[in-house]
């Protein structure tokens, strides 16, 4: 009995966004209730999902053809915890984008969800060229969203943003051709398994077409130098966008993760140690690169952006030692920084819309309206941002450096995470008490209730509280983070899973 | 291929419409070098070339149809196809450059290498 | 026979090509260069219906279709941009 | 009835024919598919081709399409002939205006065709005010010859054509 | 059992002020102090066991994985410092109430008081230390709420600032530093953690440990040199600087280092760092004490060094160095609260701290400056209060340190410090209570609510009482210094007299000394002024906002949004890597057969080679770019078709004219040339760069197609007939095997159509669109409608359209299908709109392209949803031979739906991208050429663009 | 044969190379488009070369042509043409709002530009 549900995290966005598309453009509030329902649904899916990765990696084959000849979607503890930071995320945007982003252009919720379609489409895939193409989907579905709301800004910014991501689309595509050439396969999975087969005189080549993969996924998640293109077009993408644009990152890194843990792994060609030495560094000097963003930041949410940059520092630092605890470190961390995120994304509009032209500068010029509801909000973004307890950022990086522990590169890596922390603390505080003090909130006792303010207010509201759970129930978290991991580490499990067939080129 | 078994008369046809087909086609590309003035070049391509491809065509149809016994007949499709446009390129051709040669207008001949 | 002459015709176009090709260098003008690119595709459907004949295969006849279709379209684009600017006034 | 199933019933005599030329064999099935595409596309396509010319007298056409055959033929041979061995500067090259009486668009459309594809003669414009043709002649030592020939060989039978 | 309700009582209890908020001052406070009597109370129910040496813990795991748990416990080092925390907050709670302005909010004021009380709780009560380290931070965020509470001054805000990043940064040390003790001790838990001391010290991690400790601890007590923030922290409402910045925030530190002591405690690293840092605090703080002019200030550095005597005693190793901190603890605790309430109450009534602008304040307000005064004394270590017997102790330990082998060394300084303390304390006290009265004129000082001064008696009665019969104080402290040193005392007796020891002579020389130090105080300050004076806050600021101006600097020159080098960094970043992956791996050349190169494939390769040198050395004139692009397109589409692949080919080709078109319609409103802009040798490392890219993939190329490899794609071969009901292996992949790409392929498309719908309908709309129009070109020659190209078009419309269809059908059995159709059927639709214009065109096109391409995809998900219905995965197809009248048999596949699906999304994306540019263009188009608008001038659009008259039009 | 392909490969990613390092958004989508034409090509000769042999099944038509690079192809260049097609788009708004089509944002856009609410209005005038 084949598990159709596998299949619905992509068909469902897809099928909603081609109903959005039949509505007529003036009924906006069914456009919402539709679009609203579906990520409802989505989120509930995912959970289910999860709970049904337990029984370990199963695959769906698209199309009913066998793997490695077919297509092949893969449900396992990676992939269904991906979906539901994903959904989560989305229903936060999803819910902020209707209190009136939605319209300001055209299709914004046909577009959300076709972004959603990518980013799932993504994480469950199990055939290399097939993850092309929905990164594909997701980038031309955020090219969309970043250009929503119109503006010069915007339509400079989203050009160098789907510029720089048509070349790594080109890399990508020469990486997987040089893959097809060599192993004869696009299955992951039937990958793994010629890959680890492949005769030494083709080891150059596969080491070629890995690390032009992986600058591939480092442009995708704004590896430092390739960081370039996020924070102008996180800044001038539409606030739910870029919310949503949290997971996006996260995509390049699952994608790294997933490469490395099953196609790339156990050495093949000496390409994970190659990882490390490429992704240590890089990753450390992200970090710091971010933190400098951050205090050095002229606005809200450049300071967002950076900061995002930061945690995909952390994060691809802890994982780049693919042991079992750094990766479950790494993914408990992306969890965390999915949330805040978004959270500090949602905020930050939230912040400029209330101030006029000054919008999110950080100048003490316009007073924050509920300067006592958005400054707290800050602070406590801000605090899970650094790692402050008692918020998830604190556990994360806890479970971080425990992970790190005794590694080649721990101190190296404890310096670098530690340090950055007091940057980043300068960092918030110095923006927060600009924006939230010095610009006279003296203003803002008087409040000009802004009901629809309050409503955003309690999106980003809820998902600070789900950092706060996040670290609550973080023993329960970091279980399944475990089990994750340690599932991504056994690959023979995914392989048998996939394609019993593919265990040789012959076949 | 097997042209062996082909009636010697159909062959000697398709390889007489074959060599005049290569030989309008190179004239026409020749009038377009040799030439020295825009619509006298003009000429060149838009006859010749199109009777060069027009018998080619017509030399394929007869080969499918003698050699492997196929009728096969939508060569003339394409003949019709370039009988109809190719004056029309021509005559758009023709009236581009009228307008260029008034210079001010011209937005890419009087531009630096 | 046939082989030969269409050696021989392959050869032509070949040349009528290069012809084409020096044209499109040497412009003068951007509707020499038009005219070139015309040209070239026209010689293009040669090629493909010689192919056709050599390998005796009847399945690039759409190509050579749609080169035609497409030659036109361009080579129309081009001259009414020259003429109005834009192209689909 | 049958004008709104065949607006155009020769262009859907045409499009069957076509079809057939690109099914490349005559089964049954081919030909119900081509009467079937032959009164669909017409159909469909009816709005972009509106007020269509009265085509009659399909003698003339017949001899038309020789005569412009044959002369296609034969320009290309003189063409061939003046590329290969005449001295470019020899060469007299001019415009020559040529009065039409035609009206339909689509005669305007098929002689201005016709003129470019035949012997060293190119339209280059029309003037639908003065109602002439601008030609350029490759090589044309005796200008009015060309205008004569014109009119007498296609203007005429085009007249007869589309009445 | 009940010991987490210590904490979690003020922590939760944070909420009820908050929530209070609109009862004013009474209603906050009131709950405030219920709150924390309430977690007094239950502390007190486990006094008694603690006291009798019988620690009470408390333990629920939290997170296991990273060794975090709830427990706590409660022995007397706990028990003594949260009794002073608990209570202090009452006091100051009671005091707060009437202190507070009505004008300030109290809810946030309570909350966050609360919040510091909770946490501050928490550091003295967790028995795990990361959790001691969660509160740690707490107290750092909740002071810095506090602080900051009148965050209209920017003395607050600054101070609340510095505040945070000085004990934050030294928070994340001591984070680094707790992770490495638990890891070498192997477990979080405090009280294990005391067992394993010998294990600890001998680890190779014990150095850097210590250090990082140390630096979490001396940063949250002010110890020199980060003494600079706590002053700077007095910004605080009054209580909060009573309660945060001398009875219990920065004693967090002290805690910290007495709660280690047993771990570190006589180690020699030890005595070394922490005791001359705590001499050294105390002889800087002292020092400016004796100078400052604002009453809090001086309170504020006595603090300083007060905190640095006791980081000295602990700094001493020795048991009894270690009762005698504790002993102070509790003494400074008593007076210096008190001495900040009362300068409180100064402020309050006259209305200034300035000690220069006030004295003989003993007559208007007896009972404060009684009250005042005493606790003064007691500071200054006058006999008979309590603040001797702790500084007699200290001079007495201080006597036996031996330090650098110099045994007059700390004696001589602490005694130094001592007198310093006498010197600020009786200056303190003579200028504000004694000689004649002043004050400012409008001030009518008196004394204040007994609200006010009684929470001051309560704490200086004991200082008293404790004075006269320090051996009350015997089994606390005994008790408490029992839980510091974590074993037993030697024999102690706190007692007023010990006969005539060092220690005393030391006290006398001190008292003396301060009173020497006020007679020839004004030399003394001016050599103070002629000295040169660090100001720490100054370099403090100056290094964030250097920093923060550095930063600046970097992201601004590295985040220049210019495109051109983002693609230089990646496209050398991947050429680098590709060449470092290749060198770093065995590689074999090939062994496969190659093919002959014949004559059209080199001439091919010259046109393309030709027009790629053209696009590169004159890609500044911009039509012939395009032109030439054209030409590559066209010969890449021969190479496919040259190499077996008609579907390719034909794609290809169509594509590449609708590209064309869409370029040239953008072309029309964009410049027509390309000014040069870069220099000469930029270009050639430019042209290096690509010349390397393009020779990298040339070999990567060349390498893989000279060797063999076993492809799946036999099974695609074998099966496509069988399977898939296809012979076109091409069309039968992308409909069936692979089916699933190109659902996301046409989604692409139909999202790129939609994207571009709204840029364009968004300008549109916009007013500048008319603006926009004036960019176009201004020549206008010949018709918009050449007559032969009207007549031609229309009766190639249908012609293409048939074609259209026929290539549509055969696509799964031979070169063609939906996308190729699609692109056909566009092109056909296109041909018209370049004959007859957007407008006429348009009026004729009967279709919604955005519902024309949701109609696509809708049936194309549909039909891979269909499959569900007989228990199919998502796009499983099915086929078979229907046999039609006529006709015949006629082999339907389901695929042909999906395959229906992506063609009309191609049609609609076709037309919807052209048509939408067009009908941009086609406003310009609009207006005579001579009344073009200047850009901005405003005129309102139609929704539809009118036709345009032509002459030629037919 | 093999040699041909592969410098055609070259020649055409390097072409693309060089003009997507140009300045001006068209000539850097024109780079793109050139990039895609090689790597395009690249894609499919993973497949091999084959002459005469397209896999359209035919008795007797074996051996064919690897047909997996092909459709892999052509979905590469179905979305390549869907991107760029969106890419000319943007670059021509982008064109007519800012009246420059450099690629490059410049400090005014910069300061502008963060803060999501007053984007729209303001077009720059060079
Ligand atoms: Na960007
Ligand atoms: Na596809």
């Amino acid at each position: 009995m084949v598990n159709h549900w596998i299949i619905v995290p992509v068909v469902l966005p897809a099928l909603t966004a081609v109903l959005l598309l039949f509505l007529p453009r003036e009924s906006v509030v069914s456009r919402r209730v539709v679009s609203v329902a579906s990520v409802l649904a989505l989120a509930g899916i995912s959970v289910a999902l999860w709970g049904m990765a337990q029984q370990g990696p199963q695959a769906y084959a698209v199309g009913d053809w066998p793997a490695p000849f077919g297509i092949v979607v893969v449900l396992d503890r990676l992939s269904a915890l991906m979906l539901l930071a994903a959904s989560a995320i989305a229903l936060a945007a999803v819910l902020y984008a209707i209190i009136g982003w939605d319209r300001r252009g055209a299709h914004f919720h046909t577009l959300f969800h076709f972004q959603l379609l990518g980013i799932n489409g993504a994480f469950l895939t199990g055939d290399i060229f097939n993850l092309f193409v929905f990164f594909e989907v997701l980038l031309i579905a955020s090219y969309g969203l970043v250009l929503h709301g119109g503006g010069a800004w915007r339509l400079k910014s989203g050009f160098q943003y789907a510029a720089v991501n048509l070349i790594a689309s080109t890399i990508f595509l020469f990486a997987v051709g040089l893959l097809y050439g060599i192993t004869g396969t696009l299955n992951m999975a039937d990958l793994a398994v010629r890959v680890a087969a492949l005769p030494a005189q083709d080891h150059a080549l596969l080491r070629v077409g890995a690390l032009l993969l992986f600058v591939v996924f480092a442009v995708k998640c704004a590896l430092v130098p390739f960081h370039w293109w996020l924070p102008s077009a996180y800044s001038a993408g539409a606030a739910p966008a870029t919310a949503l644009f949290a997971v996006l990152t996260k995509v390049g890194a699952y994608a790294i993760i997933r490469m490395h843990t099953l196609v790339f792994a156990g050495d093949a060609a000496g390409i994970s140690g190659t990882l490390q030495d490429l992704l240590v560094p890089a990753a450390a000097v992200t970090l710091v690169a971010g933190a400098i963003g951050v205090l050095g930041s002229r606005s809200m949410l450049q300071l967002a952006s950076y900061s995002t940059v930061a945690s995909m520092g952390t994060l691809l630092l802890a994982a780049a030692g693919l042991g079992a605890e750094q990766i479950s470190a790494a993914l408990y961390y992306l969890l965390h920084s999915c949330l805040i995120g978004a959270a500090l994304f949602l905020l930050v509009d939230l912040v400029a819309a209330g101030r006029g032209r000054v919008a999110d500068r950080l100048l003490p010029e316009a007073p924050v309206p509920q300067a006592l509801m958005l400054g707290g909000l800050f602070f406590l973004c801000g605090m899970a941002m650094v790692g402050m307890p008692p918020l998830s950022g604190f556990v994360g990086k806890v479970a971080i450096l425990d992970g790190l522990r005794g590694t080649d590169d721990a101190v190296l890596a404890w310096a670098v995470i530690l340090g950055t922390g007091v940057l980043l603390l300068v960092g918030f505080v110095r923006a927060g008490s600009t924006v939230f003090w010095k610009a006279g909130s003296a203003v803002s006792r008087s409040d000009t209730a802004r009901p629809a303010a309050r409503r955003a207010g309690l999106v980003v509201a809820a998902l600070v509280a789900g950092t706060a759970v996040l670290s609550a129930l973080g023993g329960a978290v970091l279980e399944a983070t475990d089990a994750t991991a340690a599932e991504l580490l056994d690959r023979e499990l995914y392989i048998r899973a996939v394609a019993p067939a593919a265990s040789s080129p012959e076949s | 291929m097997s042209p062996g078994e082909m009636n010697p008369l159909a062959e000697l046809a398709v390889s007489a419409l074959l060599v005049a087909g290569g030989t309008f086609l190179l004239i026409g590309s020749y009038a377009l070098v040799k030439l020295p003035d825009t619509l006298q070049r003009l000429h060149g391509p838009t006859k010749s070339t199109t009777l060069g491809v027009g018998s080619v065509l017509i030399a394929s149809m007869l080969y499918f149809l003698f050699a492997e016994g196929t009728t096969s007949i939508h060569e003339l499709l394409i003949t019709l196809f370039l009988f109809l446009t190719a004056p029309v390129a021509a005559n758009l051709v023709a009236k581009a450059h009228m307008r260029n040669r008034a210079p001010k207008s011209n937005p890419t001949d009087q531009l630096p290498g | 026979m046939i082989a030969y002459a269409s050696a021989f015709a392959f050869a032509a176009v070949s040349a009528a090509t290069l012809l084409t090709l020096w044209r499109l260098v040497v412009g003068p003008g951007a509707v020499d260069r038009i005219l070139a690119l015309d040209t070239l595709a026209i010689n293009a459907i040669a090629v493909i219906v010689l192919a056709g004949i050599v390998w005796t295969t009847p399945l690039y006849f759409e190509a050579a279709m749609l080169f035609a279709m497409v030659g036109f379209l361009t080579t129309v684009a081009f001259c009414k941009y020259l003429m109005r600017g834009n192209v689909m006034e | 009835m049958t004008a709104a199933l065949f607006p155009h019933p020769l262009l859907s005599a045409t499009i069957a024919v076509v079809w057939i030329l690109l099914a490349n064999e005559p089964t049954p099935g081919a030909i119900v598919l081509a009467m079937i595409v032959g009164v669909a596309v017409p159909k469909f396509t009816s709005v972009y081709w509106p007020d269509r010319p009265r085509v009659r007298n399909p003698r003339m056409i017949a001899e038309y399409l020789l005569v412009v055959l044959w002369d296609i033929v034969v320009s290309n041979v003189q063409v061939a002939r003046l590329v290969l061995f005449r001295r470019p500067e020899d060469l007299q090259s001019c415009f020559v205006v040529v009065p039409i009486e035609l009206e339909s668009p689509e005669a305007v459309t098929v002689l201005a065709g016709t003129i470019t594809m035949t012997p060293g003669t190119l339209t280059v414009d029309h003037d639908p005010v003065r109602r002439t043709l601008l030609v350029h002649c490759l090589h044309a030592p005796d200008p009015d010859e060309v205008v004569a020939s014109i009119i007498a060989r296609y203007e005429s039978r085009l007249r007869s054509i589309f009445r | 059992m009940y010991v987490p309700l210590v904490v979690l009582i003020p922590t939760l209890g944070a909420v009820l002020p908050a929530l209070a908020g609109r009862q004013g001052r009474a209603g906050c406070a009131a709950v405030a102090a219920t709150a924390s009597l309430a977690a007094l109370t239950v502390l007190l129910s486990v006094a008694p066991a603690v006291m009798r040496g019988e620690p009470v813990g408390f333990h629920v795991p939290w997170i296991p994985q990273i060794g975090l748990a709830l427990s706590f416990f409660v022995d007397g080092l706990g028990l003594f410092f949260a009794a002073l925390i608990l209570i202090m907050g009452v006091l100051v709670i009671v005091y707060g109430r009437y202190y507070l302005a009505p004008s300030d909010p109290p809810g946030r004021f309570f909350a966050s008081l609360l919040l510091f009380q909770g946490a501050m709780l928490g550091i003295v009560l967790s028995d795990n230390i990361i959790l001691m380290l969660v509160f740690w931070e707490l107290t750092s965020l909740s002071s810095f709420l506090l602080i900051g509470y009148w965050n209209h001054l920017a003395e607050s805000r600054q101070g609340a600032r510095m505040a945070l990043a000085i004990t934050g940064g030294g928070g994340l040390a001591l984070f680094a530093g707790v992770l490495l003790l638990g890891g070498i001790a192997g477990t979080y838990e405090l009280s294990e953690i005391i067992g394993r001391a010998d294990a600890v010290q001998s680890s190779p991690l014990f150095g850097p440990a210590l250090a990082l400790i140390l630096l979490g601890a001396f940063t949250k007590s002010a110890q020199f040199p980060f003494h600079f923030w706590l002053p700077h922290a007095m910004a605080a409402p009054t209580p909060v600087s009573a309660y945060l910045h001398s009875a219990t925030m920065v004693k967090a530190g002290i805690f910290l280092l007495a709660r280690l002591w047993p771990v570190f405690g006589e180690t020699e690293a030890w005595f070394l760092t922490v005791a001359p840092i705590g001499l050294a605090t105390m002889l800087v703080g002292a020092w400016i004490a004796i100078f400052k002019d604002d009453l809090k200030a001086v309170l504020a550095y006595s603090t300083v060094s007060h905190l640095g005597l006791i980081t000295m005693l602990l700094g001493f190793g020795t048991k009894m160095a270690a009762v005698a901190a504790v002993l102070h603890i509790l003494n400074h605790a008593l007076f210096k609260a008190a001495l900040f309430m009362s300068a409180g109450i100064v402020d309050h009534e006259t209305g200034t701290r300035s000690m220069a602008r006030l004295g003989g304040l003993r007559r208007a307000m007896p009972v404060t400056a009684a009250l005042a005064v005493t606790a003064a004394a007691a500071m200054a270590g006058v006999p008979l209060l309590n603040g001797f017997v702790s500084k007699e102790m200290m001079l007495e330990s201080a006597s036996h340190a031996v330090y650098a082998g110099q045994a007059w060394l700390v004696p001589l300084l602490a005694t130094l410090g001592a007198l310093f303390s006498v010197a600020y304390s009786a200056r303190l006290a003579g200028m504000v209570f004694f000689g004649e009265e002043r004050h400012p004129v409008d001030a009518h000082p008196h004394d204040p609510p007994a609200g006010m001064w009684l929470p001051v008696a309560v704490l200086v009665v004991p200082a008293i009482v404790l004075g006269l019969w320090p051996a009350l104080a015997q089994p606390l402290v005994e008790v408490v210094a029992a839980a510091v040193v974590g074993g037993d005392l030697p024999e102690f007796q706190l007692a007023l007299w010990h006969g005539l020891t060092p220690a005393l002579g030391m006290s006398v020389a001190a008292l003396l000394g301060g009173v020497a130090i006020l007679v020839v105080y004004s030399p003394i300050d001016r050599i103070r002024i002629a000295l040169p004076r660090p100001e720490a806050k100054a370099i403090f600021d100056a290094s964030v906002r250097g920093g923060a101006a550095a930063s600046q600097a970097l992201v601004r020159t590295l985040q220049n949004e210019d495109l051109t080098r983002y693609a230089l960094v990646i496209m050398l970043a991947t050429v680098a890597l590709g060449v470092f992956g290749f060198l770093t791996g065995p590689h074999g050349a090939g062994t496969r057969a190659m093919l002959e190169p014949s004559l059209p494939a080199v001439v091919g390769w010259g046109v393309l080679a030709v027009a790629c040198g053209i696009a590169v050395v004159r890609h500044r004139d911009r039509l012939l770019l395009l032109l030439v692009t054209a030409v590559a397109g066209l010969v890449v589409s021969l190479t496919f078709l040259h190499f077996s692949a008609p579907d390719l080919a034909l794609t290809q080709i169509s594509v590449e004219v609708v590209t064309t078109i869409l370029l040239l319609l953008a072309l029309n409103l964009l410049p027509k040339t390309t000014p040069r802009e870069t220099g000469a040798p930029l270009r050639m490392a430019h042209a290096g760069l690509a010349g390397a890219s393009g020779l990298g993939a040339g070999l990567l190329a060349f390498a893989v197609l000279t060797r063999d490899y076993v492809p799946i794609s036999d099974y695609h071969l074998a099966q496509a007939r069988p399977g898939g009901g296809g012979t076109n292996v091409v069309n039968v992949i992308l409909v069936d095997f692979r089916g699933y790409d190109t659902f996301g392929e046409i989604i692409v498309l139909g999202i790129a159509a939609l994207v571009i719908f709204a840029l364009l309908e968004l300008s549109a709309k916009a007013r500048r669109a008319a603006g926009w129009a004036a960019r176009a070109p201004s020549y206008r020659t010949g018709s918009a409608h050449p007559i032969m190209l009207v007549v031609t078009t229309r009766l190639l419309l249908p012609l293409v359209l048939t074609a259209g269809v026929y290539i549509f059908l055969r696509g799964h059995n031979l070169p063609g299908g939906g996308f190729i159709a699609g692109i056909v059927v566009g092109i056909a639709f296109i041909m018209q709109y370049v004959a007859s214009g957007y407008a006429w065109a348009d009026e004729r096109f009967h279709f919604d392209p955005q519902r024309m391409i949701a109609a696509g995809v809708l049936l194309a998900g549909l039909t891979g949803v269909g499959s569900w219905a007989f228990g199919h995965p998502f796009l499983t197809s099915t086929h078979g031979h229907v046999h039609i009248p006529l006709i015949g048999d006629v082999e339907l596949a389901s695929v042909l739906l999906f395959d229906l699906g992506v063609f009309l999304v191609v049609v609609g994306t076709v037309l919807l991208a052209l048509a939408t540019i067009a009908a941009v263009e086609s406003i310009g188009d609009r207006r005579p050429a001579d009344d073009r608008p200047a850009a901005g001038e405003r005129r309102p659009i139609p929704a539809r663009p009118v036709r345009i008259e032509e002459e030629e039009r037919v | 044969m093999e040699m041909l392909v592969a410098s055609a490969i070259g020649i055409l990613t390097g072409a693309g190379v060089y003009l997507v390092l140009r300045r001006r958004t068209l000539t850097v989508v024109v780079g793109l488009t050139l990039l895609s034409y090689g790597v395009n090509l690249f894609l499919f000769a993973m497949g091999r070369l084959t002459i005469d042999r397209p896999p359209v099944l035919t008795d007797g038509g074996a051996p064919y042509s690897d047909p997996l690079p092909q459709a892999l192809v052509l979905t590469a260049i179905v979305i390549s043409f869907g991107m760029t097609a969106l890419v000319v788009v943007l670059a021509l708004r982008g064109f007519l709002d800012t009246g420059t089509d450099d690629s490059a944002i410049r400090e005014a856009d910069m300061v502008r530009g963060f803060g999501p609410r007053h984007l729209g209005t303001e077009a720059r005038k060079d």
